[in-house]
């Protein structure tokens, strides 16, 4: 049953020896060196301001849903520099090593990074973006926004909602420990197989990206659950389906998605976790695996993973566009309709990311004429969309600007798709880069949705607008980056580039090569911009209004900015679609509630974050083969699980008069972030 | 469209009562969707098993008519349809609050769990002493998998009952205890319907 | 091919402003023999077909904000959201749009179904038999096999003009893909398995082939020369290639599909190639016998970043 | 609605299901899956034997939908019925286009299973293979 692999291995350790510890490697060791000083400063200003418990009260141990959003966009935009620092080092491999005679640097033949290295840099590239960058980012912005649309208090299940948020942590701290101890995967972010298998994979890589995203994976699951139960369960009163705000709807049908098609990633890596530790035989060549299926397997999640990325980003256009324009959007109820028709053709279009594969032409007729239908409802909203600013009255601010560009965006990455679901195009360009350029279109599209609605619900969380003239500077940085990088992308794709290539053997390339890595350059100088950008903002921080843009239209803008721990101090009834766009008509935005009742709120746990950690040495145990730090972090799971499901957890209640005073307190331009320290309802009623 | 409707001198802006929300059925509905998720779980591993069962994927070993055991197969079908009718019978008792009553229906279900696995955990372990392990053909690997996970959620719902019964006499029916009682009822009653999907499928069909 | 003349919009991309005077690079946009032909074919119309759509979107994406910004106090309508026949229309025409553009691809589908591509039966003349050509990837090369002949190449594909090629394709160990830019429908060789490709080149000419899926360390340097010849070189240079010292039979293969990075893509001609190889190959891997990486292109940059790199000529 | 002040026994969730219905529902499952198995030695042609298996699993499914979980549309199942509804169709997309696409995969990349038991093709025959064979070294080609 169990895999005996060769080489050392001891009981204490695993697999794990000093030789795992990449000292000699200078990149790496100046990687180190970075990440240290980061975290020493970081590690250090919290010290010294002896912040310690103030961030294990408010922070670690929290269960409000904006403190955890933020801390979820927190760690996907960590993750996101990641992953860009990533691209910038297979862009540079890409420019050192074109042609047979490029020079080598570091002992590598051509350019810097040996292939090993290389294709790490690229399978960690992909990974981190998807599912420990983008995901991350879009589960916050939800957490944060969707209980605030709907008049919520907090999500449904606020300690899952820890739970979830430390789970990703887990998987994205294993993603970055690998940096340090031991190899990343080299076989993709989709996992090649049978590449991914043992004989052509036998070190630890393949296993620190399985798990990772094993574990990530799980916590993405439970998050969804939780938001699906919030939006069907938690509506304020008065908020009936065809009130809900678009967003709101956008991220119903993301967690739909993410609910069911996660589940099958699962499967797919515990089969090829069974492979690789107990010598099954699903995704070998031989003895009567199919590796066919791991791919048929991963793209069932995969391709709905893509969607499930995509709509929230269509949430945030919906709501950008209309508060910019001073007008509704344009046809709510075809745009949920689109909304829903995506996310339901896109289960059912899986296998156009395997036609080369030998598949019978039926088979792929039907795929492909599945694909194209996607295009219909992405259609519809471009529409619905652009009729929304028709006779609107625009202020063009940064959120407004990055919602535009991600229209044009969707309708680039909408017309390269559509060639790409022809199989007879498919075949000429499948697996080149211009597949890559076409994929960072629409992911493109999405990063303009997330600086979209970074920009626009800032104030909400943080209560001062981000400085508008440094996030111009990032946006135009940005766009260029990304003209220069992409544009030639698909040129390199037509002259026949195909993917992951460390070393490219036609010197004709050279040019477009060259002008990527200045479209990095951009990029790079995005990355300042979007720093300085917060740093002003900071420093300035001038107090915004509840209704921070002035035309804001939908329930969040209508309570205090930055939004109180409470959310609403009353919970109110809902009369429209645009709720504070009708309140305002009826000269009712400055209404405030006649009389306050008590409030039930949770207490803040500590166990999530434990069982965050925990995961992550379950994970690393696995991946070492430390089986007794696997073992003892499972056991410890369960029993902390089961042990918490003793406490009577029942939260605390906050009084009117407390409400009514914080209220006031507010009124007088103060923050009411931190919770009061009270013990929970189980203990007051012990003494 | 009530977005056109003008606001009154009784127009209601706050709603104080709204607050409480029901926290069993927003429970009972999480479980549900988690439950829904795990289905897909299963789904996964039928489409694999679909897939890994034709004679393409025996590689020499035995394929399913030789692997399945179609009465020994049938009794398991009964023992967790049994567990399962005595946990429901246990969530009748639940109904008149009759502690002594649903911890019996919970034993009762227990030890029919534990014969279900008894059976289970024979079968697999002839196979292996027969040198028919999970690593000797993908299809093996599939019918170890299926059945394993399937037995893995049944372990894991005797261990929530254990919890339980510690549960009710500790606390009684509280809202707590109670929502994690109806979870557990939609859990079993769950894995009753994927081990009839089992039976039907791999065994059924797979005799054939 | 009637469309032909459409290739010259491709000129005006502005990608070739960066690619400097030369349209070469571009291989997609010089598309050799009747399936490559018709994949260009089918490029263009349905790049023409969504241009109907995507150029009016985008001039409205670009117009809209302009016109209606509120400095240029133009039209204001604050409540209107919803307008039957706009909706009717956005609904329809993308619908529309769509219907044509499956139709166009349920054709090519079959017109280049590489198992058997339409377009070559009206275009091959059925005088000559199909070249019969077995393509075996390893870790890391091309290994072709004309079964007929009995010879082989590795890197090398040599193919009269003029004759359809049928190809078998298959893998010793990991996943890769057979790609001729110009020439050829991108296709999987996977191990354990064999897929189908076929193509014809009417005039003679030299082509670059890659391999398309990753599949390892020495990935990069899997490309392989495609030359189409005329018929009677061919003819002369299959009796040269039977003349070759080297054989190959299984136990050749096996010593051949080691794991080896053949940097600059050299060539390498066998004669007396065992019937049945292609075969064989297919089996052993269902088999399970894989050619397991060395630790030195598998190991860790831990232990010593480059070392696999240090020991490869930085020139071929 | 009910708060947490109200005894949580009255909640619309623990009220449904009755002895009847559930003993009613354990028979419908037993006896089904029993003419299933029973079903197997009428040595029927497979088609309708399959069509046979697939009904009575159904009526089994359904019968526990109905009877054990309780499905229907009152307010207190209406969300359960709901997601279960929308989540049938992707249990029958997923397996079902997955058995689809491979049953042509099978045919048009398998070689015959048959060719699999051809002789003098065994596994460990050569030295440096085999699934963890001892590796070898890399060759380089100059």
């Amino acid at each position: 049953m169990h895999v005996d692999l060769q080489g050392p291995w001891s009981p204490l350790l695993g697999r794990l020896t000093l030789g795992a510890i990449p000292y000699t490697n200078p990149i790496l060791i100046g990687t180190f060196i970075f990440a240290a000083t980061i975290a020493l400063i970081v590690v250090g200003t919290v010290l010294y301001f002896r912040k310690l418990p103030y961030l294990w009260r408010e922070w670690l141990t929290t269960v409000d849903h904006k403190k955890i959003g933020v801390m979820y966009i927190l760690v996907g935009l960590v993750m996101l520099f990641r992953g860009f620092i990533d691209g910038v080092m297979m862009r540079t491999q890409q420019v050192l090593a074109d042609g047979p005679h490029s020079a080598g640097y570091l002992g590598a033949a051509h350019g810097y990074l040996p292939p090993y290295h290389f294709d790490q840099v690229y399978s960690a590239h992909g990974t981190i973006m998807l599912i420990f960058a983008v995901t991350p980012i879009l589960a916050g912005l939800g957490n944060i926004i969707v209980p605030l649309q709907i008049g919520a208090r907090d999500m449904a299940f606020p300690y899952l909602n820890a739970v979830s948020l430390w789970l990703t942590v887990a998987g994205a701290a294993l993603v970055m420990v690998s940096l340090f101890v031991g190899d990343f995967s080299n076989a993709a972010w989709v996992g090649l197989m049978p590449l991914a298998e043992l004989p052509y994979n036998p070190g630890v890589g393949v296993d620190y990206w399985m798990w990772a995203l094993q574990i990530a994976s799980i916590g993405t699951t439970f998050n969804a659950i939780n938001i699906i139960v919030t939006i069907v369960k938690m509506r304020a009163p008065g908020m009936g389906w065809f009130r809900l705000p678009v967003f709101t709807w956008t991220m119903l049908s993301t967690n739909i998605i993410g609910l069911t098609a996660f589940p099958v990633l699962t499967v797919a890596l515990a089969l090829l976790g069974a492979d690789r530790y107990l010598g099954t035989h699903f995704f070998t060549a031989g003895l009567g695996g199919n590796f066919m299926l791991y791919i048929d397997l991963f793209w069932i999640w995969g391709h709905p993973e893509v969607y499930f990325l995509m709509l929230p980003a269509f949430g945030v256009f919906s709501e950008v566009i209309p508060t910019f324009s001073e007008k509704p959007l344009f046809g709510y109820i075809t745009m949920v309709a689109a909304t829903f028709a995506i996310a339901g053709i896109g289960w059912s279009v899986w296998a156009h990311h395997f036609f080369t594969m030998g598949l019978a032409p039926n088979s792929i007729a039907f795929f492909s004429a599945a694909t194209m239908l996607v295009g219909i409802p992405t259609g519809v909203k471009a529409f619905n969309w652009l009729f929304t600013m028709y006779r609107g009255r625009l202020t063009i601010t940064t959120p407004m600007l990055w919602s535009i560009t991600g229209i044009v965006l969707l309708l680039v990455g909408g017309l390269t798709g559509m060639m790409l679901s022809a199989p007879a195009i498919d075949y000429t360009v499948h697996n080149s880069v211009f597949v890559v350029a076409h994929f960072h279109c629409m992911v493109l599209a999405i990063s303009a949705g997330i600086f979209s609605a970074v920009v626009y619900w800032w104030p909400k969380v943080f209560g001062f607008k981000l400085d508008e003239r440094n996030g111009l500077a990032f946006y135009w940085a940005f766009v260029i980056g990304s003209v220069l990088v992409f544009v030639p992308m698909f040129g390199l794709g037509l002259a026949g580039e195909t993917r992951r290539l460390d070393y490219l053997y036609d010197p004709q390339w050279m040019p477009l090569l060259i002008a990527e890595e200045v479209g990095i350059g951009f990029y790079f100088l995005s990355v300042l911009f979007f720093l300085r950008m917060l740093y002003v903002s900071l420093r300035d921080r001038v107090p915004a209004k509840g209704d921070a843009w002035e035309t804001g239209r939908t329930l969040e803008w209508m309570t205090h900015t930055p939004v109180p721990f409470y959310n609403f101090a009353v919970t109110p009834q809902v009369h429209s679609r645009d709720e504070l766009a009708w309140r305002r008509a009826n000269g009712l935005e400055e209404a405030k509630p006649d009389r306050y009742v008590p409030i039930h709120m949770p207490s803040n746990t500590g166990v999530p974050v434990i069982i965050g950690l925990l995961a992550a040495a379950f994970g690393f145990g696995l991946i070492w083969r430390i089986w007794w730090l696997s073992g003892v972090s499972l056991l410890a799971i369960m029993v902390l699980v089961i042990i918490r499901s003793f406490n009577k957890n029942e939260g605390y209640i906050l009084t009117a008069a407390e409400i009514e005073a914080m209220e006031n307190k507010i009124e007088t331009a103060s923050v009411i972030a931190e919770q009061p320290k009270r013990l929970p309802l189980s203990e007051v009623e012990a003494h | 469209m009530a977005t056109m409707t003008k606001a009154g001198p009784d127009t209601r802006l706050w709603n104080p009562e709204a607050d409480e929300h029901d926290s069993i059925s927003a429970r009972t509905f999480g479980f549900w969707l988690y439950m829904l998720s795990d289905a897909l779980i299963f789904t996964g591993l039928f489409a694999s098993y679909a897939v890994l069962s034709t004679p393409m994927n025996l590689a020499g070993g035995p394929g399913p008519a030789q692997v399945v055991n179609i009465t020994e197969g049938f009794w398991q079908t009964l023992l967790i349809l049994g567990s399962v009718l005595s946990y429901s019978l246990a969530s009748v008792a639940l109904k008149a609050g009759n502690k002594g009553g649903v911890a019996l229906g919970i034993v009762v279900a227990m030890g029919f769990a534990a014969a279900f696995l008894g059976f289970g955990l024979h079968d697999l372990g002839g196979l292996m002493a027969a040198g028919n392990g999970p690593d000797r053909s993908a299809y093996l690997s599939m019918f170890f998998t299926l059945i394993a996970t399937h037995g893995l959620h049944m372990i894991f719902g005797l261990l929530w009952m254990l919890v339980m019964l510690v549960q009710i006499a500790r606390f009684g029916f509280t809202a707590d205890v109670v929502a994690r009682l109806l979870n557990l009822r939609m859990f079993w009653q769950f894995q009753a319907t994927v081990w009839v999907l089992i039976y039907a499928y791999v065994y059924l069909m797979g005799a054939y | 091919m009637n469309l032909r003349f459409l290739r010259y919009f491709g000129l005006c991309a502005p990608l070739l402003m960066l690619g400097g005077c030369s349209t070469d690079v571009f291989r997609l946009f010089h598309p050799t023999g009747p399936v490559a032909d018709a994949e260009y074919r089918y490029t263009l119309i349905l790049v023409g077909v969504m241009m109907l759509i995507i150029l009016p979107t985008l001039a409205l994406t670009i117009i809209f904000p302009l016109r209606y910004r509120k400095a240029r106090k133009a039209a204001y309508a604050p409540d209107w959201s919803h307008s039957l026949g706009i909706e009717i229309a956005a609904w329809g025409v993308p619908f529309l749009i769509t219907a044509v553009l499956i139709y166009y691809s349920f054709n090519g589908i079959y017109a280049v179904n590489p198992y058997n591509p339409k377009i070559l039966d009206s275009a091959a003349s059925t005088a000559t038999a199909p070249l019969k050509v077995d393509v075996i990837s390893t870790d890391w090369q091309w290994l072709f096999i004309y079964p007929d002949q009995h010879i082989a190449t590795i890197d090398d594909l040599v193919v009269p003009a003029g004759r359809r090629v049928d190809l078998r394709l298959t893998s010793t160990s990991v996943m890769n893909a057979f790609y001729i830019p110009q020439v050829a429908a991108m296709m999987d060789a996977m191990p354990a398995m064999y897929t189908k490709d076929a193509f014809l080149v009417n005039k003679p000419g030299t082509f670059t082939g890659f391999s398309g899926e990753f599949s390892g360390a020495g990935f990069s340097w899997m490309h392989f020369a495609t030359r189409v010849v005329p018929t009677a070189d061919f003819e002369n240079w299959v009796n040269q290639v039977q003349a070759s010292p080297k054989q190959l039979d299984y136990t050749a293969f096996q010593k051949l599909a080691q794991p080896t990075v053949n940097i600059g893509a050299k060539p390498s001609y066998f004669s007396h190639v065992a019937p049945g190889l292609f075969d064989k190959v297919v089996q052993a891997a269902m088999h399970g016998v894989v050619y397991n990486v060395p630790d030195s292109l598998t190991k860790g940059v831990a232990d010593d970043e480059g070392k696999a790199g240090a020991k490869a000529p930085a020139h071929s | 609605m009910s708060t947490h002040h109200a005894n949580p026994l009255d909640h619309a969730e623990i009220r449904q299901g009755t002895v009847l219905r559930y003993i009613v529902a354990f028979i419908i499952s037993a006896l089904c899956m029993g003419a299933a198995m029973l079903a197997v030695q009428l040595k029927l042609p497979f088609l309708h034997y399959a069509a046979l298996v697939v009904a009575l699993t159904l009526i089994a499914l359904l019968s526990q939908a109905a009877l054990f979980f309780g499905l229907d549309i009152s307010r207190a199942q209406i969300w359960k019925s709901v997601s279960l509804v929308l989540t049938v169709p992707l249990f029958i997309i997923s397996v079902g286009l997955t058995v689809w696409a491979f049953s042509s995969l099978y045919e048009r990349t398998m070689l015959p299973p048959s060719g699999v038991t051809q002789p003098g093709m065994s596994a460990p025959a050569v030295p440096g293979m085999g699934p963890m064979g001892a590796p070898s070294q890399p060759t380089l080609l100059q």
